[in-house]
């Protein structure tokens, strides 16, 4: 069975010349009733035709294995590149164009309300009517912007991993570039069976969920979505905004520990130290911001770094030293706080299966899933107010481009951040994130709100 | 203080490089194989599903040998001889031929010990083979059955066609 | 969700117009199945390169909406990518039980199928079909990764003929004799039954 | 999950301790790497009993050896060490071949040398990249597979087959190599060089992998010698055994590498020194394409079904994992007699009962991995 | 060192060690006579001839062609073949071969800085076969006793933890040796 290669090679090339012996001795060999391998092939005769392939069951690569190298070499040249570049430029010029066209969002949210209050006024009705729909198209909206914004960033986190990764990503769901993805997943998660281990606690089990996403959609009443485009115009908005996002924390324990499980009761755990450790840096770097403002209020914060240096934006990560260094420490906190690598370890894929939410299934795991993304977006949120100059634009010549525009842009590049990290770093130990943020990143906010000090002492 | 600031720096310009080499290959074009409309042609050589061809068998029973997880099984074609009829001859044909994919190895050792000219069994280009029941996975061939033959339902007491199998090419190149 | 999916389409059947509600439900429903099938990340042997193969770069698995989980709650379809040992086969049959309904099982290569090179081994249990029903065989020692996301194509297309108004509505595994089975008798999870192939010793 | 699958008996092993806890970890867990079961008995944070299960993917290999003829056997190897196949045909058909005297001609060396050393590259890989997982840092995995997929390609131009190759057959491998394929093994070295800097920047001196690695699972030369470990295990703690060197086999003696050293014995040392060793055989294969010298890849005269004089042989190869070894016994028959495996695995697996004592729960992961095991070679 | 300066070596050193009659190919083999001087031998060896890692532990069954009973036949399902499978073709016995009821337990030492290696055999009666375990001196014996002792029977005596490895809880008997019976568990129906 292993015979020489060079012996396999040669018996083709000598066929033709037996074509003719061959056929002739076909017909006796039939009846020869051996079944010893004759050498002479009878069937050579009759040669095959010439394989066709078969092209219809999906178009066929012949000649390429898609190898980097032959991919690479000049990118500009692949046909599914070049339109992937011109979507990318199309999508973000029309976004901004929609944007220059609808102008400010507070204008029409004026409109809306002097809409609602004549409407009110007209059918003679209570006028705190008008305050109480009014709120109520506030809530709806927050509420929707955080469960859409579950289906968009699974969706953007997907295919930004997947590009990070030499993937594509969901292409098949929906249609375009699989936009549907997130959205069949949740159909699909809404009909599962939805289990309860025998050994869980039944109703902590099931609070835990509800505990956990609560808190993050409370926590958005007071976010800036632009100028005078907020919910709730806060004055002590910051701290509202870290006082409910630490609720998560116990729904996050009693997940944990309800589901009966050691994997969880760990993943629990150290959710609970990591969560509340970094909770420490996060509130201290944005004092400097909070010093420099001198508010508590997003919306005043956001505008104190209205304004230019020579075209340089006076956006808080522009201060020198101070800006960077709270930004760098709120963008790791933040990191930590959303339970995301390199600090994921409540949920450390390798380690912990699925740490605090292994024994979940069904619609009460994806509500885990959206409360994180709904901290990410809050986190980017944050960013965007606190360093990036909320609504203001980059440039000093722009008046078209409204301010929810920018802020939306600076939230969700601080979500491509927040991404972008994720799917570079490896993970850090339970040990060695405690000491990260005790013995670097508190010591360094603390200095850092000293630093600030001595700026405004000596300004 | 210095190696404090050094380390920190180091660490942070290690942190920067790595994300950069992720943000390198973000701008790449994937490597991705688009496939239920995009496929990969195999490589010549390479070792999908076993076809048989009745026609050129010659029922040596050298691939049943060579098999290393006796997944192939053959009888021999029977002439009824001209003197006796009651004694039934052996002919160098092949009466039926099955092959278990349940078992099969796909490891080319029936192929190289084929000696018929062009092969009697060989691996074809497929790799999409899937079946739904455990009687698909048995294929058999008698004289006259397509390339990729047949399976016996047990259910339907019936042979059918195999439908978890696409070609990938119409005629299946032999050596 | 176990009494909306099991009992809620025979009441609806009932109702008028609840055949054209439950015909628009199905598609829904069966989109949604189809789209996301989340295997679990459980190999055995060889095959689960191949698997990991087919979540890496060159195959995507991603792009059908399939990502691995690592807990069984959260999968969907488990794909037995390898050798079944005896010792294995009990954890095995937990890890199914431990999914959530609708589950979909696919045997990967000639050893989950009915032991491939191992057919006579005294350790490997002949078929990953003697304890759990299958959905769908690939064939291949080991598979390419292709063969894994036809197979997956396979067990959407199947997917996609699940009625919400059959009986179990979830369990597609009763569709077709996926054990063994001559005469298409019901599946039987646990090892124990005698309508598997015949073995015999010596 | 996974929840009481250990017998009660072995909890109370221990001395009873209110705050011991039992840990099972596997055998289904995303990183055990396959079907491995560690029982992990901890004290807070410490484990104070670690006892690895094996035995899941038990297939009897060598017990199905002893009815199989010897060109079956190389089938049944491909699949101990599923990830590095190559290295598993070579040492059977190096000791049958031992057994049978059948002398493989050069070219048929240089093809399987050549083979070894891509297939370690592909195991390295894929350590790279699982490794990474187990650290956490998943994009690695995914780059590692863009390159192991080119040398899957490579290998399935030449054997046909991604990762069961039956390649390497009784005295010489099952073909030649085209001249195209050459092009395309020397297109792929010149893409893979610059990447394993890549590796580098991206994982091996990443602060974070590195404060998870180094000072972890340290084991001392001399530990690592009387467990018998090999490989980059062995080597990561300073020991130089490397059977390329010191047991030479197809021709080693006349490539020029070096034997990369950790200095420590920590989980990082292991990693580098399988990352280094990655460069080494990108050095052994650019030299092997430079020794293909045309001739026959076969040895003439290989029987059909060989049956070998009654004798006793064993050799032994430096696999991706470390020293494997076959000891084979013929009575005359076409099937081998007995075939035992040494299976560098199994070795490198036993020593986890010493080392993860002592370590934190979160380290198991980090040791478990820089061990790089596979379940189907410590099994068989 | 090469192999004839180790045998003179142990012909000064060792003397009770001989030449075993079957040379494992191209490494030197040595024969003990019995089980006795075992731990004996090996510690000198590790410290005296410094050979200190142990490669291989390994047991042959010298009784003769295994049985066929020690298989599954797991026939092809083809429901019109009466036959079922094509039948595996099991061993016979060679003729004018030494089979006995003997294990023979091989085990391969080997000296790093030395690059030699050097196999120790030594014969044991099939029935109760018991050796002294060499768990003390190398810890590598360790798991590969557990090998032995679960495939073949042996029993490793002064080993610390005696117990089955790879074959799974209801395996019955040692499926290495050639005399083993299968015996159907639930798995096989």
């Amino acid at each position: 069975m292993s015979e020489p290669a060079k012996e396999k090679e040669a018996v083709p090339a000598a066929t033709p010349a037996n074509v003719v012996p061959a056929g002739a001795a076909a017909a006796p060999a039939a009846a020869a009733g051996t079944v010893a391998p004759k050498p002479a092939p009878k069937a050579a005769a009759k040669p095959l035709p010439t394989p066709v392939f078969n092209e219809r069951h999906g178009k066929l690569i012949l000649n390429s294995r898609y190898w980097p190298t032959e991919l690479w070499k000049s990118p500009w040249s692949l046909p599914s590149y070049r339109k992937g570049a011109l979507v990318l430029f199309g999508l973000i010029a029309g976004i901004l164009l929609t944007g220059a066209a609808v102008g400010e969002l507070s204008r029409w949210a004026d409109k809306l309300y002097a809409l609602i209050a004549a409407f009110v006024a007209a059918r003679h009705w209570p006028a705190v009517t008008t305050d109480a729909v009014w709120d109520l198209i506030k809530i709806l909206i927050v509420l929707h912007v955080v469960l859409i914004n579950g289906l968009w960033a699974i969706w953007w986190e997907r295919k930004i991993s997947a590009h990070i990764q030499s993937r594509v990503g969901p292409t098949y769901a929906g249609g375009w570039h699989g936009w549907a993805q997130t959205l069949l997943d949740g159909v699909k998660l809404l009909l599962k069976e939805d289990i309860t281990p025998t050994a869980a606690d039944k109703w902590v089990h099931a609070l835990a969920p509800a505990i956990v996403v609560a808190p993050v959609i409370i926590a958005f009443a007071p976010v800036t979505f632009g100028k005078q485009l907020a919910a709730a115009n806060l004055d002590m908005g910051v701290l509202y905004i870290f006082a409910f996002a630490g609720i998560s924390v116990i729904g996050v324990i009693m997940a944990g520990w309800a589901s009966g499980n050691k994997y969880s009761l760990l993943g629990g755990l150290r959710a609970s130290a990591q969560l509340v450790s970094y909770e420490l840096p996060r509130g201290f770097s944005i004092v400097p911001v909070l010093m420099f403002a001198g508010s508590l209020n997003l919306s005043t914060i956001a505008d104190a770094q209205a304004g230019y240096w020579h075209g340089l934006p006076r956006w808080f990560i522009f201060y020198p030293v101070i800006g960077p260094l709270a930004f760098v420490i709120f963008l790791i906190a933040s990191v930590a706080e959303t339970n995301r690598t390199p600090f994921d370890i409540p949920e450390a894929e390798s380690e912990l299966v699925s740490g605090f939410h292994t024994e979940y299934s069904g619609m009460k795991w994806s509500i885990f899933f959206l409360a994180e993304y709904g901290y990410v977006l809050l986190a980017s949120f944050l960013l965007a107010t606190f360093f990036l100059g909320g609504g203001a634009s980059p440039f000093a010549f722009d008046h078209v481009i409204p301010s929810w525009i920018w802020m939306l842009g600076k939230a969700m590049l601080m979500m491509f951040t927040f991404l972008w990290i994720r799917w570079t770093f490896p993970r850090l130990r339970a040990d060695q994130l405690m000491d990260f943020n005790w013995k670097f990143l508190l010591p360094w906010s603390f200095a850092n709100i000293a630093f600030a000090g001595l700026f405004l002492l000596f300004r | 203080m210095i190696e404090y600031f050094s380390k920190v720096f180091r660490g942070a310009w290690a942190t920067v490089a790595g994300m950069m080499v992720t943000l390198k290959y973000m701008v790449k074009p994937s490597v991705t194989v688009h496939y239920p409309t995009e496929k990969l042609v195999p490589f010549e050589r390479f070792r999908g599903a076993l076809l048989f061809d009745p026609g050129t068998c010659i029922s040596c029973n050298l691939c049943v040998k060579a098999c290393p997880s006796t997944c192939i099984t053959l009888e021999n074609a029977t002439i009824p001889d001209p003197k006796n009829p009651a004694i039934k001859k052996k002919v160098a044909k092949v009466d039926w031929y099955t092959i278990d994919f349940g078992k099969c190895n796909f490891c080319r050792l029936c192929e190289e010990s084929c000696p018929t000219k062009p092969k009697s069994v060989w691996h074809s280009l497929d790799y999409e083979v899937v079946f739904f029941s455990r009687d698909e996975m048995v294929r058999c061939w008698k004289a006259g059955t397509k390339f990729v033959g047949q399976y016996w339902d047990r259910k339907e007491k019936a042979f059918k066609d195999p439908e978890g199998q696409i070609q990938i090419q119409d005629v299946q190149a032999r050596r | 969700m176990g009494i909306v999916i099991e009992k809620l389409p025979g009441i609806t059947k009932g109702l008028p117009g609840g055949e054209l509600l439950l015909t628009t439900a199905d598609y829904f429903v069966d989109l949604g199945r189809r789209a996301s099938l989340w295997p679990m990340t459980f190999g055995l042997a060889c095959c689960a390169i191949e698997m990991m193969g087919s979540y890496a770069s060159r195959f995507d698995f991603d792009r059908m909406g399939v990502i691995p989980r690592a807990s069984p709650r959260q999968a969907d379809v488990m794909i037995v990518a390898g050798t079944v040992c005896k010792k294995m086969a009990e954890p095995i049959l937990e890890i199914y039980h431990q999914m959530p309904e609708p589950r979909f099982v696919i045997s990967m290569g000639s050893c989950a199928n009915c032991g491939g090179p191992y057919y006579d081994s005294y350790s490997v249990l002949k078929g990953v079909d003697r304890i759990v029903p299958v959905d769908v065989y690939i064939a291949g020692c080991p598979p390419r990764p292709e063969a894994l996301q036809y197979a997956v194509v396979k067990l959407q297309e199947k997917i996609a003929r699940m009625k919400l108004s059959q009986a179990g509505g979830a369990s597609l595994q009763q569709e077709r004799g996926s054990r063994d089975v001559v005469g298409g008798a019901a599946p039987q999870p646990l090892p124990g039954s005698e309508t598997g192939p015949r073995i015999e010793v010596g | 999950m996974n929840k009481g699958a250990m017998a009660p008996d072995q909890e109370q092993d221990t001395p009873l301790k209110s705050d011991s806890m039992f840990i099972n970890l596997g055998p289904q867990h995303p990183s055990t790497h396959g079907v491995l079961r560690v029982g992990l008995t901890i004290d807070g944070e410490m484990i104070t009993k670690a006892v690895p299960d094996v035995g899941y993917l038990h297939r009897g290999t060598s017990k199905l050896a002893e009815v199989r003829g010897y060109h079956h056997c190389v089938v049944l190897t491909d699949r101990w060490d599923y990830v590095s196949a190559m290295p598993n045909n070579l040492v059977f058909c190096l000791a049958a071949e031992r057994l049978m005297g059948l002398n493989v001609p050069p070219r048929g060396d240089v093809l399987r040398v050549l083979m070894c050393e891509l297939n370690r590259i592909a195991s390295h890989l894929l350590f790279f990249g699982t490794y990474g997982i187990d650290i956490g840092a998943f994009t690695p995995f995914l780059y590692a597979f863009r390159e192991r997929e080119m040398i899957l390609d490579l290998f399935e131009m030449v054997s046909g087959a991604r990762l069961t190759y039956n390649y390497i057959r009784l005295g010489g491998v099952m073909v030649d190599v085209t001249d195209e394929w050459v092009a395309k093994c020397r297109e792929f070295i010149e893409y893979f060089k610059p990447r394993l800097d890549e590796y580098d920047t991206l994982l091996t001196y990443n602060p974070i992998f590195m404060a998870r690695t180094e000072k972890v699972g340290l084991i001392p030369p001399q530990t690592a010698v009387n467990w018998g470990l090999s490989g980059p295990n062995l080597r990561g703690s300073g020991v130089n055994y490397d059977v390329r060197k010191a047991d030479p086999y197809c021709g080693y003696e006349q490539y020029d590498f070096e034997i990369p050293l950790g200095k420590t014995g920590s989980c990082w040392d292991r990693y580098f020194c399988r990352v280094s060793e990655m460069r080494q055989s990108v050095r052994i294969v650019l030299q092997a394409l430079d020794k293909l010298a045309p001739g026959p890849v076969m040895a003439p005269g290989v029987a059909k079904v060989p049956k070998p004089q009654p004798g006793e042989a064993y050799a032994h190869v430096e696999g991706a994992r470390g020293d494997l070894g076959i000891f084979l016994v013929s009575d005359g028959q076409a099937s081998p007699y007995r075939m035992h495996v040494k299976a560098p695995s199994f070795m490198n697996l036993a020593i986890l009962q010493e080392l993860l004592v002592g370590n934190k729960v979160s380290d198991v992961i980090a040791i478990l991995g820089s061990t790089d095991i596979v379940l189907g070679e410590v099994d068989r | 060192m090469t192999q004839d300066e180790l045998y003179s070596k142990l012909a000064a050193e060792l003397p009770h060690l001989e030449k075993a009659q079957t040379q494992v190919k191209d490494y030197l083999t040595m024969r003990l006579p019995s089980a006795d001087r075992l731990l004996e031998t090996v510690r000198a060896l590790k410290e005296r001839l410094g050979f200190d890692y142990l490669e291989m532990v390994s047991a042959t069954d010298w009784l003769g062609p295994v049985k066929p009973e020690g298989y599954i036949r797991n026939p092809n399902p083809i429901v019109f073949m009466a036959e079922g499978a094509t039948p595996q073709s099991i061993p016979t016995a060679t003729p004018n071969f030494p089979y006995r009821p003997m294990i023979e337990l091989v085990w391969m030492l080997a000296n790093i800085p030395e690059k030699i290696r050097l196999v120790l055999k030594l014969e044991v009666p099939r029935e109760d076969a018991a050796v002294p375990s060499l768990c003390g001196l190398f810890k590598a014996a360790d798991w590969q006793e557990r090998e032995i002792y679960d495939l073949m029977g042996v029993a490793f005596t002064g080993h610390p933890n005696l117990t089955k490895i790879l074959t799974p809880e209801f395996l019955q008997g040692h499926p290495l040796r050639k005399d083993y019976v299968h015996v159907k568990d639930r798995f096989d129906e």
